[in-house]
């Protein structure tokens, strides 16, 4: 935690320094960085550069010819990305996205303004890769590649959580995430990556899964997720794990096995999948559907990634169901197909309850938990108790990449209205394809750049706490698992009494399962607001 | 801006740039430029203080008399002729007297009176309404009087019309070429959309010449200077009973009218 | 907060396509009439000033209206209207503008419109009325727009919006006032030439503005899911027929100086209006129609029963807004230029093609308000969820 | 400095067609040779520019989605901001390039001190002057055309009587001429005067401003002030596009500071930030359709990479997966 | 290359628009513009001459005539002045179509070239040539 309080904070100053930012060197704040990728993690996975060093060092053991292994990646990334090129070419730095950034929010550092922050890579590639920019030298605008620009950019690139949100106002579709990606694999051609990603990486390379959770500890967590089920439902339920001839592979974000509160809604995918009585298995070997490969480069993403196609054809399953993930589903939607597939050897995903076709995955063959369930609840496959919310004013955050990489907004808003009676939406600047990141996405949400993330996550704070004032809500719903951990952080922090919910959990809350007892508390164990207190709220409103 | 010789070239010199940049430059910047030409003299014009007209009802003896009157202002002005009366373009014209003098009428005037047309036109009055209610100043009274309208102003409001109380104003309710048969090459035509009076030909004025109602007339339109004792106008109004038309608006007419007696 | 208006039901859009299309016959109408001339209208070289122009001092009166929501509220804290005034500030913009595009197709010589600017004629008093239109509409813009937005935000509005709104409200008084100079300085034009033109022209107004804000009040609430307030139309109303019978009153003490002085021009147009002169009477149904609309809803308004009925009460409204629209936006013009200077009388009927462009007219200033009430609805729906 | 700079340039080249063609009379030179040369360039490296862009793969299909994705018939997608194919991204496309449809949903956020709270309002200032610039600066350009081409083709009057609907002496008042002097100096200005604009600028980002101002100045001055004869104008340019030229004309120092102004905007566009409005067609996250998993993307590139294979796998884990009664491929 | 054929269309009409004045003249042959001077009343002069230098009348025209009408129809200052002995009214009419009756020839031909439409027509008649 910051050992600032909230209100000083907030205390955010957005004018920029009266010198030139190419004049300003880059100052490494305490608290607003992650700690150096260690040399195991690199290692592991084979990256370039494994070495022990610390970013606090002045001395980053770079290699002798790192200018030349930097600029020759630029080069090649020109010509394979063609966003990369554009981007570099084409802002004309109208300044459209300089307050949709949240770390600029929160921080009112102008190198946080996504147009600073790419031109801190663009002052390079001009000096490099233009005419212009050889000819006119720093009247153009361009700086040379020096050590502590490198630096800069390892600062700034991991200050950045690729949400999008700043392409959204940009009149050509300048996308950041797409510069802080090739920046990315820039920097860990010089084994530049931060430990909270790179961990995780080699996690997920050599186990399956971000958190290292090794085969036996999968099943023995969703052991006591079933037991916790038991508890409040009375009913029993038996998963299967990689279990051949299955007919859907379900891969969720392995946080939701393991930390508060994605374990309820991993609870809810659960007690949803039993209830419908579906076919389905989980696997330990793709126990990931998150990705921070992505968050380190193309192929990393491409080599984490490929455990999903691997499984699904070794276990012979006909289409995949994919749980509530942000980047996760950035990935399934616009890269995994393009990487691993084609997935000839599965089938155009139908809904085993319902019957229908999920034509928009036709090819990747992979649906959302919230596409499967909107559909299920529009149906009225489900028995629903929306009732059994009601000790809940919820609202709902739109995730980054779902919302801006994918274009799902009305699923989960869908399922939200049906199970729950009180809900209430964020002001409409900071929603939908507007939302505001967590600020703990891409691999930030470590715990030594916690004031990063407080700050990054205040215009998203601040937006939850307008509703928590206006209409006394006291739970924020998502469909990511790094927002379920970083969004509990942060209301913890800006907004008190707003609690992080899964939409999957709410809708398990307020179905009627088979053979369950009189439910008493919701899955955390919370007491529903029975019938007494809504006689007693009745009475006190007669009087 | 004006411009005749004189006026043009010491204008022409000192505009904005040029006259920062010096004249050896202003050739480029506005090449063709040269020298004045030599001094003119003093033009023919007929001036006066007020001009003003009396129309003598008693010298029209036939409508042939005061046709000619008006046809001279029409083919002179290229006035054209409209057949549809709500869209006519009238500068001169007869009108019987309980139209012309509504206010003044009561019902038993000699016969003669009630079949008699009178000549009307703008009254160039001392105060007019009209010029009061201009937006544009497309209407306004010259020193000498006249109540000119400047056409290539004019927004084609009306606020005039509504303003006159006389009728003495015309709207060109659509292009007036089409109806005018005899195209007067030197004097310009209206466009649509602008009003327009009588001016008590100001150009021929300037030119030395009588008002061409006033020319056509034989003697019965008196013309000339009101602040002159000696001039027509002035003889005439001492020696005659003249009215003018609706008085008691104030406006002061510049169109006098002898009606009978002598 | 524009971007509001570009989202809605389809019904929302069946509509704006339909004022569209209108807008779009409306501006064939006039780029005929652009290039034919002004004789594709009904005027005439007797008859100067038709339909356009009675139109724009008919919407002049309902745009200064909106000052009847916001003096109450801003002067006498006047709670109720507080949900109403950013309606009337909002009624008051397309007024506005209609007004402004009235006097531009009533224009002979349309491109040369800036010589209004360009050679300024303080003398004249359509000079001030340009400026008192174009200065009411930045205030009610500015003012309706910046108090909507501060609201929207939850913050408070700008301190210098204060002085705007107070100046609204004499300026409101002033476009009125100034429209009714035109007329009433006019020295030859009996029916005009009246002292009291400004007080009538503000008290009919006052009424029929009122009056079409209480429709569009009660319309609202059936079709959005605003609800304006019981309370504030029934202050509208109380305003709309004490309005109503003040302008009644002043109605007759016109007739009473005219018919008792019997000095006849003062008479004449009387006379054509509602009993015909010298066999001319156009008008004389459209204008007995508009009394007896105008004493039936004094009527309605009235008794009490009447007036909390919301059936009657609509009726009673539509009622006060057609009446006093054939009175003003029609009679009041034309009666002015009948007889003529030379006691001749020619009449005046609209063309079609007037019509056309009159409704092209209309559509734009229904389309402004559409927009304007929407982006104002959806606010205020957003903010009370 | 950043703003020093650019103007002193501009005013640079003002001088040096001043000096060029007012004291050294060089007319070739500054009435053939570098326009010549400038629309060369231009036209050389504008096209050279988007083939160098074209040869850039496109990997992956990144679209940034603004709204609904197409799910379910029964959900409403949001079929421009979030085009599920070919047809819809040209709408998209389209709405952008004409209309700024993104600048169209611009907010602008302040924090309110005394609360701590962050308000977003949306902001259309940026999105209405970007507009009025180039739309005005379109239409400006399109007149143009009438000195270029002889005869005068039938279409461009109407261009012009629209344009010059409004009379203001002689001649008729162009209003884009007008609107684009006003939008160009008012995005000079947002440049300067907010801070943070002003900060995140560039010498290049103020140069074609000001390059564009001088342009619409000198233009409005032969037009309105000194009225340049536009018939040796038009016989002079007619020369140019006829690739016969002739400087028997006389054009006014003025003109030639306007072409020369011209001139260096055309031969510094290939190499500047003006290459947006060629690379707004090429941005692969508006001129894609969101419609990777219904429809495969290939990415030209794609390579085999090192994965850690089921095998591997359970080689490692075979014991602990045994002790859980995981099934294995090999016991 | 990726969206190879796109990308040459959207060049191919770049260049056809950039290059379109170039192509438009190669088909069109520009006429360029010639003025005819010769009037029956100009043919008789001894000294052929404008009322100012012809440079000046080429480049100021607009401006004369711009100002002209406020003198004349304002100011009431309808002289020019006199030149040979003969005095020159500041009219369109009476002084420049005097000598210069071909409209058509003498004033649209120009007009036409560079596609300066004006208004002076709407009201002001050249002579003979002007129909009805």
């Amino acid at each position: 935690m910051s050992n600032l309080k909230p209100d000083e904070l907030s205390r955010i100053n957005y004018t920029p320094p009266e010198e030139d930012w190419m004049a300003v060197p880059v100052q490494m704040r305490k608290g607003m960085y992650c700690h150096g990728a260690s040399e195991n993690s690199l290692t592991t996975v084979g990256f370039p550069n494994p070495r022990k060093w610390s970013s606090a060092d002045t001395d980053w053991k770079l290699p002798d010819n790192w200018q030349e292994i930097v600029l020759k990646g630029m080069a090649e990334r020109l010509e394979k990305y063609r966003s990369f090129h554009i981007f570099m070419d084409i802002c004309v730095r109208c300044g459209a996205c300089a307050d949709k950034c949240h770390f600029f929010l929160g921080t009112g550092d102008p190198k946080n303004m996504p147009v600073l922050r790419a031109e801190l890579l663009r002052s390079v590639y001009r000096r490099e890769f233009t005419t212009a920019g050889k000819i006119l030298g720093k009247l153009s605008g361009s700086r040379q590649l020096t050590e502590d620009v490198l630096k800069e950019w390892w600062y700034y690139f991991f200050q950045c959580t690729e949400c999008r949100r700043c392409s959204v106002f940009c009149p050509y579709g300048i996308d950041t995430a797409e510069i802080t990606m090739i920046a990315r694999e820039l920097l860990n051609l010089l084994g530049l990556n931060i430990e909270w990603i790179a961990g995780p990486v080699a996690n997920c390379y050599m186990k399956g899964n971000h958190l290292g959770l090794e085969p036996h500890t999968i099943t023995s967590s969703i052991d006591f997720l079933l037991d916790e089920i038991e508890e409040v439902t009375g009913v029993k339920i038996e998963p299967t794990f990689n279990r051949k001839g299955a007919e859907i592979l379900f891969v969720t974000p392995s946080g939701d096995l393991f930390a508060d509160p994605g374990t309820y809604t991993c609870m809810g995918y659960l007690m949803l999948f039993h209830q419908l009585g579906l076919d389905y298995t989980w696997s330990t070997y793709a126990s990931e559907g998150g990705n921070f490969g992505s968050f380190t480069s193309n192929e990393m993403g491409k080599r984490l990634n490929s455990k999903i196609y691997a499984e699904a054809k070794r276990l012979g399953v006909k289409w995949i169901l994919g749980g509530e993930c942000g980047h996760m589903w950035r990935v399934l939607n616009q890269y995994m197909d393009t990487w691993n597939g084609p997935a000839d050897f599965l089938q155009v995903p139908v809904s085993p309850i319902t019957g229908t076709v999920f034509e928009n995955a036709a090819s990747t063959k992979m649906v959302h938990i919230s596409e499967f369930t909107a559909d299920l609840l529009k149906h009225n496959k489900i028995e629903i108790d929306p009732s059994r919310n009601d000790h809940y004013k919820v609202t709902y955050h739109d995730s980054c990449n779902p919302s801006r990489g994918m274009g799902l907004l009305e699923e989960p808003r869908y399922i939200i209205k049906k199970v729950c009676n009180n809900f209430f939406e964020m002001p409409e600047n900071t929603i939908r394809e507007k939302t505001f990141c967590c600020g703990s996405g891409s691999g930030l949400n470590a715990s030594e750049d916690m004031e990063l993330r407080l700050r990054g996550g205040f215009p998203r704070a601040n937006a939850v706490k307008h509703v928590h004032d206006k209409h006394g809500v006291n739970m924020l719903s998502c469909i990511c698992a790094i927002d379920r951990a970083a969004l509990t952080t942060l209301m913890d922090y800006w907004v008190p009494g707003v609690k992080v919910i899964g939409v999957t959990e709410l809708l398990a809350n307020a179905m009627k399962m088979k053979g369950e007892n009189d439910r008493e508390t919701d899955l955390r164990g919370e007491p529903l607001s029975g019938a007494q207190d809504g006689e007693e709220k009745e009475d006190s409103e007669d009087a | 801006m004006s411009v005749d010789r004189r006026q043009f070239l010491k204008a022409a010199g000192a505009t904005g740039l040029l006259g920062l940049l010096g004249s050896p430059l202003f050739k480029i910047f506005a090449p063709g430029e040269l020298e004045a030409s030599p001094e003119l003299k003093e033009g023919m014009a007929k001036s006066a203080k007020r001009w003003a007209m009396v129309v003598d009802m008693k010298a029209f003896p036939t409508e042939e008399s005061y046709n000619k009157c008006i046809e001279a202002c029409n083919n002179i002005h290229n006035i054209p002729h409209i057949e549809n009366e709500k869209h006519e373009i009238k500068w001169i014209w007869a009108e019987k007297y309980e139209n012309a003098f509504p206010d003044s009428y009561n019902g038993y005037v000699s016969e003669s009176i009630e079949k008699m047309k009178f000549l009307v036109l703008c009254n160039n009055c001392e105060n007019p309404p009209c010029v009061r209610v201009c937006p544009t100043k497309a209407t306004f009274k010259r020193e000498d009087g006249i109540v000119v309208m400047d056409y290539h102003r004019c927004i084609g409001c009306r606020f005039c019309m509504a303003a006159c109380p006389y009728g003495a104003r015309s709207f060109n309710w659509r292009d007036p070429r089409p109806f005018i048969k005899n195209l007067n090459p030197s004097y310009p035509t209206r466009t649509k959309g602008v009003v327009e009076k009588c001016n008590f030909c100001a150009d021929r004025l300037y030119r030395g010449e009588l008002p061409a109602c006033v020319e056509a007339s034989n003697g019965a339109l008196i013309f000339g200077d009101l602040k002159d004792e000696n001039s027509n106008v002035r003889k005439t109004l001492r020696s005659k009973f003249t009215i003018t038309r609706k008085p008691e608006l104030g406006t002061f007419p510049g169109v006098y009218y002898i009606i009978g007696g002598s | 907060m524009i971007e509001k208006a570009l989202s809605g039901s389809k019904y929302y859009w069946a509509w704006i396509c339909f004022l569209l299309a209108v807008i779009l016959v409306g501006v064939a109408a006039y780029i005929r009439q652009f290039h034919y001339g002004l004789g594709l209208t009904g005027m005439s070289r007797d008859v100067s000033w038709g339909f356009y122009i009675a139109q724009f001092t008919f919407f002049v009166g309902v745009a200064a209206s909106a000052v009847m929501v916001v003096l109450p509220y801003y002067l006498h804290d006047f709670k109720r209207f507080g949900r109403i005034t950013i309606l009337g500030e909002f009624l008051a913009i397309p007024s506005v503008i209609m007004c402004m595009l009235f006097i531009f197709v009533d224009m002979g010589q349309p491109t040369r419109i800036l010589n209004v600017i360009l050679h300024p004629t303080p003398n004249s008093v359509m000079f001030w009325d340009m400026i008192v239109l174009s200065g009411y509409l930045m205030l009610n813009i500015v003012v309706g727009w910046v108090s909507l937005s501060s609201h929207y935000k939850l913050v408070h509005p700008p301190k210098w919006i204060k002085p705007l709104v107070f100046l609204s409200i004499p300026w409101a008084f002033s476009i009125h006032t100034v429209t009714a100079f035109l007329y009433s300085g006019l020295p030859a034009r009996h029916f005009w030439l009246s002292a009291i033109m400004a007080v009538r022209f503000l008290s009919s107004a006052f009424a029929s503005g009122p009056a079409l804000l209480v429709l569009l009040c009660l319309l609202i609430k059936r079709i959005t899911k605003f609800d304006p307030g019981d309370r504030a139309i029934k202050g509208l109303v109380t305003i709309v027929t004490y309005a109503l019978i003040v302008s009644i009153f002043f109605v007759g003490l016109e007739l009473f100086t005219a018919f008792y002085s019997h000095i006849p021009g003062h008479m004449q147009s009387f006379k054509y209006l509602y009993f015909g002169l010298e066999g001319h009477g156009k008008l004389i149904p459209l204008m007995w129609f508009s009394t007896l609309l105008a004493i039936t809803a004094v009527l309605l308004l009235l008794i009490p029963a009447t007036r909390t009925n919301q059936t009657t009460l609509v009726i009673a409204c539509i009622f006060v807004h057609v009446s006093l629209w054939v009175d003003k936006g029609f009679g009041f013009v034309i009666g002015g230029f009948i007889p003529n200077p030379l006691e001749k009388i020619t009449e005046y009927w609209p063309t079609l093609n007037e019509l056309l462009v009159t409704a092209g007219i209309w559509s734009i200033g229904m389309l402004v308000l559409t927009a304007l009430y929407r982006i104002a609805i959806v606010v205020k729906v957003e903010l009370e969820a | 400095m950043k703003i020093l700079l650019p103007f002193l340039g501009v005013i640079g080249i003002v001088l040096v067609a001043f000096v060029g063609v007012g004291l050294l009379n060089l007319q070739y030179l500054f009435g053939v040779i570098i326009p010549y040369t400038a629309f060369a360039v231009f036209l050389a490296g504008v096209v050279l520019r988007i083939l160098k862009w074209g040869r850039s793969a496109v990997p992956f299909c990144i679209p940034t989605t603004v709204g609904q994705q197409k799910s379910f018939p029964w959900i409403k997608r949001n079929r421009f901001d979030n085009p599920s194919n070919n047809f819809e991204v040209i709408v998209r496309m389209a709405l952008e390039v004409l209309l700024f449809r993104s600048l169209f949903s611009n907010t602008s956020t302040a924090l309110k001190e005394d609360e701590r709270r962050l308000v977003h309002q949306s902001s259309k200032w940026l999105w209405l002057g970007g507009l009025a610039f180039h739309w005005s600066f379109f239409i400006v350009l399109l007149r143009h055309f009438r000195l270029f081409m002889d005869p005068v083709p039938a279409s461009l009057y109407l261009v012009e009587s629209m344009d010059g609907f409004v009379q203001l002496g002689v001649p008729v008042l162009y209003w884009t001429g007008l609107i684009l002097l006003i939008s160009v100096t008012y995005l000079f200005i947002r440049r300067v005067v907010i801070t943070n604009v002003r900060y995140i600028s560039l010498p290049n980002d103020h140069f074609p401003l000001l390059l564009v101002l001088f342009i619409a100045l000198t233009g409005l001055i032969m037009r309105y002030v000194l009225k340049v004869n536009v018939i040796s104008v038009k016989a002079f340019t007619v020369g140019l596009f006829s690739l016969k030229p002739n400087l028997t004309q006389d054009l006014g120092l003025i003109f030639y500071i306007h072409l020369l102004l011209v001139s260096v905007l055309l031969a510094y566009f290939p190499f500047s930030k003006l290459m947006h409005s060629a690379g707004v067609f090429l941005s692969p996250t508006r001129n894609m359709p969101n419609n990777s998993r219904r429809i495969r993307h290939i990415n030209p590139w794609n390579y085999p990479v090192k994965v850690h294979t089921y095998e591997e796998y359970e080689n490692d884990f075979r014991d602990k997966m045994k002790t859980v009664g995981l099934p294995l491929e090999k016991e | 290359m990726p969206d190879k054929s796109k990308i040459f269309f959207l060049l191919v009409i770049f260049l056809v628009i950039v290059t379109s004045p170039f192509i438009y003249n190669m088909v069109r042959t520009p006429a360029g513009v010639v003025v005819k001077l010769n009037t029956p009343v100009i043919d008789n002069m001894t000294v052929k001459q404008c009322i100012l230098p012809k440079e000046q009348m080429i480049h100021d025209h607009m401006k004369i005539l711009n100002s002209w009408r406020d003198d004349v129809v304002r100011g009431n200052h309808r002289e020019f002045g006199k030149i040979d002995g003969v005095m020159y009214e500041k009219s369109l009419q009476l002084t420049c179509l005097h000598c210069h009756s071909n409209k058509s020839e003498f004033c649209d031909r120009c007009h036409t070239y560079a596609s300066v439409s004006v208004y002076c027509w709407d009201c002001h008649v050249a002579q003979k040539e002007n129909k009805l």
